[in-house]
């Protein structure tokens, strides 16, 4: 592997490191600003002008905040349950394509960290690993509503888990392949996938909002129920770190539904325009970024549009209704894939 | 670079299998396992078996491991409740692997002579090939292993249900 | 076509037997007359096909069903042949077969088990058509062996009465015996002639050596078999008990049919007992016997189905006298003969016992004539023909028996016997038929008053049965009327180099007219005794001297339970005390002594701690891999 | 590049036979179910090396099938398992396996 290669690939991981905290950072502010503009206020505006530089300040106040271990607590695994919670959100990066290729001196370059050919297996797997950090640290805090919200957040992302797993497998169905990159290739123009798998898009972007715990699925730290879910014992950058990987999350999952679903890099009349390759590439980059977005809004929209569940409903939706129609969904596509190579004799 | 990685493998691999064993906690018998496990799907990887690898820390460290960290929350178990096995005991036990893996390894010997394929088939460990044979030769224990599940599935309900009178 | 004529003859009362078998009580009765009279019909129809075709010069016809028994050497099938012999035999079985059942619709119309009955009947008639039918000697001995089983069956019909089933039990235990001696026939058969197939054995036995050991001592097992199942002395005691049956079966199985097995057998194995000389002296000597004792038994016999009992056993003692002479048409005949006038008189019985409501003691009967004008005449002819009046048939063939006796070398001192025999014979029938129909009526005023005469379905065979009775001595006429002998010609191919014993004609004469003299002497003299003189037989106890021995058979019974039953009683009664308690119980309770020991100790091991067992299925693996790489 | 052919089988072999050995130790050394049910998995993935060894050596892809296999039955045994520990946990208050003695005469 060339040195250049290498500079590249780094360049890369930085990159996506620096912009997913980057938006994950400006997701806060986003979602006061949002919250303020559904319940028409004005939100932050005293930090720099619009308030922009809001989410610097809270970063300060959570440096500056006093540690607090308890005294009870498993000290290790408290300070690892935030780190696995962070290290799992930032994971997920390296296998979601940010653009198509760069030809820099007449090389091909993939914009995406590495394009492994079970990428959408590695999403999957790196999710169910996020279950750990809030496990642990709820269990590690050794309080009581600490342990409930992490047996709380911890059963409701296994539950929901199974309905992801099940709208990935009739995704898989159609596209005949578990590499991200391909998937997205296949969605060029506008053979997007929510076209194909409408409704296995839907359950897909419900689960993401159980995954990431986000309202109207926010029982793990629903504030006025659990005192703070399971990270009700932590404080200044620890809590900082769960904060921030769920925004991370959000930022991830948004990228992921984009990708899987949304068409990626790719947009409409791709062919139509009559530029550079390079120049495409970045067109494309800056689309796929502006449906992150607009999914990072659709987000924060839902939150403070819909009221919470009670954890009964939850999980009355997870089992009863999103797995049986996701089993459905699986079944319907595989029986119209084998219809439509004509295997499928009645 | 591979054979470094290998060595460093098995080390943290053997070490967090015996962290396993000894770790006071149950908690941390749990966290050692899934780390010993991500070793294994690190092997996985070198190997070429990337697929697997993936599945493993899916079912293993996704699934599996999940369901034991959950028992131990429910359970509450700590390194205090656990009573204390007489010493003897666990001398005998390790006398007792110690010995095992003297036999194993010494009924192993000779096994480097087995010739080893030079020809790597990077394809072998792909989704699309082990698809193949798996529904194409193993398609009876496919779905044995189906009626499997769901008997362990309906076992683990019907045991887990609270007696209702 | 043929063949398969062959196949169905069996084979409808065996789907008879199946249907009826599975039908419950409460089956209509019309649907199994119409099945089992039915099936058996139609294989008597087919069995007359089959006769004439053999009749007209036909070769014998044969159906192979499957290959059955192929080890090594031995290849038996289990196949069918139909020659003039066991042509004959179809007749006799599936025609009185047919009769007995119809006559048994009315004689068995009120019993509760009447499916039962005629599901036995049908399946009793099957094995006897495998037992003539069959073409090897394993086949003949399953039908053996089958209606065996269905003679205990129906012997043993109303299995509520505790006697009865002794009695079938007894008629069992005692085949039993006898086909020990047919099975050892058997395989000493297999050893030397290598085959059980008739064909292959009669082939290599025609070439075989007068005077063979090993052929006499074949003749001689196969004979004990007969001697079981044709109930000659020693093993003759069953058939009077068998009578505890419904009269139906006595008529059928243990008059006309079953019985001649014996016959049959020897008959088919003519070519053997040919060879053998001093097994035939043995079979004539026995039967000659036998006709005799169990004649004298029959004098002294108050229950009117036991005096028929001992009569049969007589009489199937001069068919085995005719077969030890040589003479095997002769026993055929007889056979034929015997098998219409025994299975009217059965029937005659069995219809007087229906009017006398269950009674069968002639001391309580008498005077039955005017009320059962039918089943009087009927039995009178067959009176007639068992003693041998001319020209009814047991004439020709008992005459034709002692003229052969008469003729075999050596042979008066049996004739003689045998003439004597004749005599007490129609002494002891006409004996019954006067203390039966004639004089006053002896029985209770219940009986009186129920006295009827038998429903159609019962009369009509008995008619018929009659008239066969009456005329089926034509088709064996003495040489004397210079007409063609049918039956010897008919069964001419089947018996090979049987001796030729040809009676004078001045001879044959001489036994008419001594016949008639005497039989119209012994008719008058009865007629005194208990007609003119209404003598009526004293009871059992107050007999005295010779006549309460016969009166007692010769307490041939007790004999046998002296000298048999007790010492096995005393040997097993030996055994059970003392060899059971102390050696077999022991040694069981000595292992349950060390199971329970054993176990108290081993079970100390079983603590219940899983982790020392996870240590010990652990040290067994490390056991087996050192045992397997560096041990083995 | 194939690993096997620079690190050698035997290093396989002797990793699982060391996972192996310890997933026994550690069934005869603890007395906590599910720390003993943990150690049963261990054991199956020192087996589950073995199988990608030797089909990536042999070039037959039935081992790796193999390994799904397992997996799959490791799953269910887990499932099975840790319903019955928490039966035994609701019964008996704890899951130290030396309480579950009434496996006896």
């Amino acid at each position: 592997m060339e040195l250049f290669d290498l500079l590249i690939k780094l360049a890369l991981v930085v990159a996506v490191f620096t912009i997913a905290l980057v938006i994950a950072m400006y997701s806060t502010y986003a979602e006061r600003k949002v919250a303020a503009f559904l319940q028409d206020r004005l939100g932050p505006n005293r930090a720099g002008p619009y308030g922009i530089l809001q989410p610097l300040a809270d970063g300060g106040k959570m440096f500056m905040k006093e540690e607090i271990i308890p005294s009870k607590a498993d000290t290790f695994l408290f300070i690892l349950g935030p780190c696995i919670a962070m290290m799992t959100a930032c994971m997920t990066g390296v296998v979601i394509p940010w653009g198509n290729t760069l030809i820099i001196d007449g090389k091909a370059y993939i914009m995406q960290v590495t394009d492994i050919n079970v990428g959408i297996l590695f999403a999957f797997a790196v999710v169910s690993i996020g279950v750990y950090g809030i496990m642990i640290g709820g269990w590690a805090s050794n309080n009581k509503y600490s342990l409930l919200g992490a047996i709380r957040a911890s059963s409701q992302m296994i539950s929901y888990e199974l309905a992801m797993g099940f709208s990935i497998i009739a995704l898989i169905m159609t596209t005949g392949s578990l590499s991200l990159r391909d998937i997205v290739e296949q969605q060029s123009g506008f053979h997007w996938n929510f076209l194909y798998q409408p409704l296995g898009c839907l359950l897909f972007i419900i689960c993401a909002f159980a995954e990431t715990n986000r309202a109207p699925f926010d029982l793990p730290e629903c504030e006025t129920e659990l005192v703070g879910g399971y990270h009700t014992e932590y404080s200044s950058m620890k809590l900082g770190f769960y904060l921030f990987a769920e925004y991370i999350n959000m930022f991830i999952s948004a990228a992921i539904i984009s990708a899987l679903f949304f068409g990626g890099y790719n947009f409409p009349f791709l062919d139509k325009i009559d530029a550079p390759h390079n120049v495409i590439t970045l067109i494309g980059t800056a689309i796929f970024f502006a449906k992150i977005i607009f999914f990072i809004f659709f987000f924060m929209w839902v939150r403070w549009t819909l009221p919470r569940f009670r954890y009964d409903q939850l999980m009355h939706l997870g089992w009863y209704v999103l797995l049986p129609i996701s089993i459905l969904n699986v079944l319907v596509t595989g029986a119209v894939t084998l219809f439509r190579n004509g295997q499928f004799h009645f | 670079m591979s054979v470094i990685a290998f060595y460093i493998l098995t080390v943290l691999c053997i070490f967090s299998a015996l962290m396993v064993v000894f770790s006071k906690k149950p908690v941390h018998s749990v966290l050692y396992t899934i780390f010993c496990f991500f070793n294994i799907a690190g092997h996985f990887l070198l190997l070429n078996a990337q697929f697997l690898a993936i599945v493993h820390i899916i079912v293993y460290a996704g699934a599996i491991m999940v369901l034991f960290l959950f028992t131990i929350m429910f359970l509450n178990l700590n390194a205090e409740v656990e009573p204390h096995k007489s010493n003897l005991l666990k001398v005998a036990a390790v006398v007792c692997g110690g010995l095992l893996l003297l036999i194993l390894v010494s009924c192993l010997k000779g096994a480097e002579n087995i010739p080893v394929n030079p020809m790597l088939d990077t394809q072998m460990g792909m989704v699309k090939n082990l698809g193949m044979v798996l529904y194409n030769e193993y398609m009876l224990p496919f779905e044995m292993l189906s009626i499997l599940f769901l008997s362990a599935m309906v076992g683990a309900v019907l045991l887990g249900k609270k007696e209702t009178k | 076509m043929d063949s398969l004529i062959v196949l169905l003859i069996p084979l409808l009362p065996l789907i008879g037997f199946i249907i009826s078998g599975t039908l419950n009580k409460q089956a209509n009765h019309t649907l199994i007359n119409g099945l089992t009279c039915g099936s058996v019909f139609v294989s008597f129809l087919l069995s007359v096909i089959l006769f004439y075709q053999l009749q007209s010069g036909s070769a014998p016809i044969s159906y192979k069903l499957l290959n059955w028994i192929y080890v090594g050497a031995l290849k038996l099938d289990l196949s069918f042949t139909v020659d003039a012999l066991s042509s004959i035999m179809l007749l006799i079985i599936t025609g009185i077969g047919f009769l007995i059942h119809v006559y048994s619709t009315g004689y068995m119309h009120d019993e509760p088990d009447y499916a039962r009955f005629f599901s036995y009947l049908n399946l009793f008639v099957f094995f006897m058509l495998l037992l003539v039918m069959g073409n090897n000697f394993v086949v003949m001995f399953v039908g053996w062996e089958g209606v065996g089983l269905c003679s205990y069956l129906l012997i043993g019909f109303w299995f509520k009465n505790n006697a009865y089933n002794d009695a079938a039990k007894k008629a069992f235990v005692m085949n039993r015996i006898g086909d020990l001696g047919f099975l050892i026939g058997m395989f000493l058969i297999l050893n030397k002639f290598g085959s059980l197939n008739y064909q292959t054995v009669f082939d290599l036995a025609s070439h075989a050596a007068t005077n063979d050991p090993t052929i006499t001592v074949i003749c001689i097992c196969l004979f004990i078999g007969a001697l079981g199942k044709s109930a000659q002395i020693p093993l003759y005691t069953w058939l009077p008990d068998a009578m505890a049956g419904p009269t139906p079966v006595s008529a059928l199985i243990h008059a006309a049919t079953m019985v001649t097995a014996g016959i049959y057998m020897i008959v088919r194995t003519n070519v053997l007992y040919t060879l053998s000389p001093d097994a035939g002296f043995l079979v004539a000597v026995m039967g000659v016997a036998t006709a005799l004792f169990a004649a004298t038994i029959g004098l002294k016999q108050n229950d009117i189905k036991k005096v028929l009992a001992y009569s049969t056993v007589s009489q199937l003692g001069y068919m085995f006298a005719a077969l030890g002479v040589g003479a095997y048409e002769t026993g055929m005949f007889h056979v034929i003969t015997h098998a219409f006038f025994k299975a009217l008189l059965f029937l005659c019985a069995g219809s007087v016992i229906h009017a006398m409501s269950g009674e069968q003691d002639i001391r309580s009967m008498g005077g039955l004539r005017k009320k059962l004008p039918i089943t009087h005449i009927t039995f009178f002819i067959g009176t007639l023909a068992i003693s041998g009046f001319p020209p009814f048939s047991g004439f020709f063939s008992k005459d034709e028996i002692l003229a052969k006796v008469h003729e075999y070398n050596g042979g008066f001192m049996l004739f003689t016997i045998l003439a004597i025999t004749s005599v007490i014979t129609a002494f002891y029938m006409f004996r019954l038929y006067w203390l039966t129909f004639w004089g006053n009526f002896r029985g209770n005023s219940h009986q009186a008053s129920h006295l009827h005469e038998s429903p159609k379905s019962i009369t009509i065979p008995l008619i018929l049965l009659a008239v066969f009775a009456a005329s089926a001595g034509l088709i064996g006429l003495p040489h004397l009327f210079h007409a063609p002998h049918l039956l010897n010609n008919f069964l001419a191919p089947v018996i090979i180099n049987a001796p030729t014993l040809e009676a004078s004609a001045s001879f044959e004469i001489a036994l008419i007219v001594v016949s008639l003299i005497v039989l119209a002497l012994v008719t008058y003299i009865t007629y005194q005794i208990y007609v003119a003189k209404a003598r009526i037989p004293v009871a059992d106890a107050d007999e005295k001297g010779i006549s309460k021995w016969v009166a007692n058979k010769y307490y041939i019974d007790e004999l046998y339970n002296a000298l048999i039953t007790q010492p096995l009683q005393a040997v097993s009664t030996f055994a059970n005390n003392y060899i059971e308690k102390y050696v077999i119980d022991g040694t069981v309770n000595s292992f349950r002594w060390l199971t329970n020991t054993g176990s108290l100790l081993i079970r100390q091991i079983q603590t219940g701690s899983i982790g020392l067992y996870i240590f010990g299925i652990v040290i067994g693996i490390i056991c087996m891999f050192v045992f397997k790489f560096y041990l083995a | 590049m194939n690993i096997i052919s620079e690190v050698g089988i035997n290093s396989y072999l002797w990793l699982a036979a060391i996972l192996f050995s310890i997933g026994v130790m550690g069934v005869l050394f603890r007395r906590n179910a599910i720390i003993i049910l943990m150690c049963i998995e261990l054991m199956l993935n020192a087996v589950n090396i073995l199988f990608v060894a030797f089909s990536v050596m042999h070039n037959n892809p039935a081992g790796q099938i193999m390994v799904f296999f397992i997996m799959a039955v490791a799953a269910a045994e887990v499932a099975v398992g840790l319903a019955i520990l928490i039966l035994m946990y609701r019964n008996m208050g704890s899951v130290d396996i030396d309480t579950m003695k009434k496996l006896k005469w």
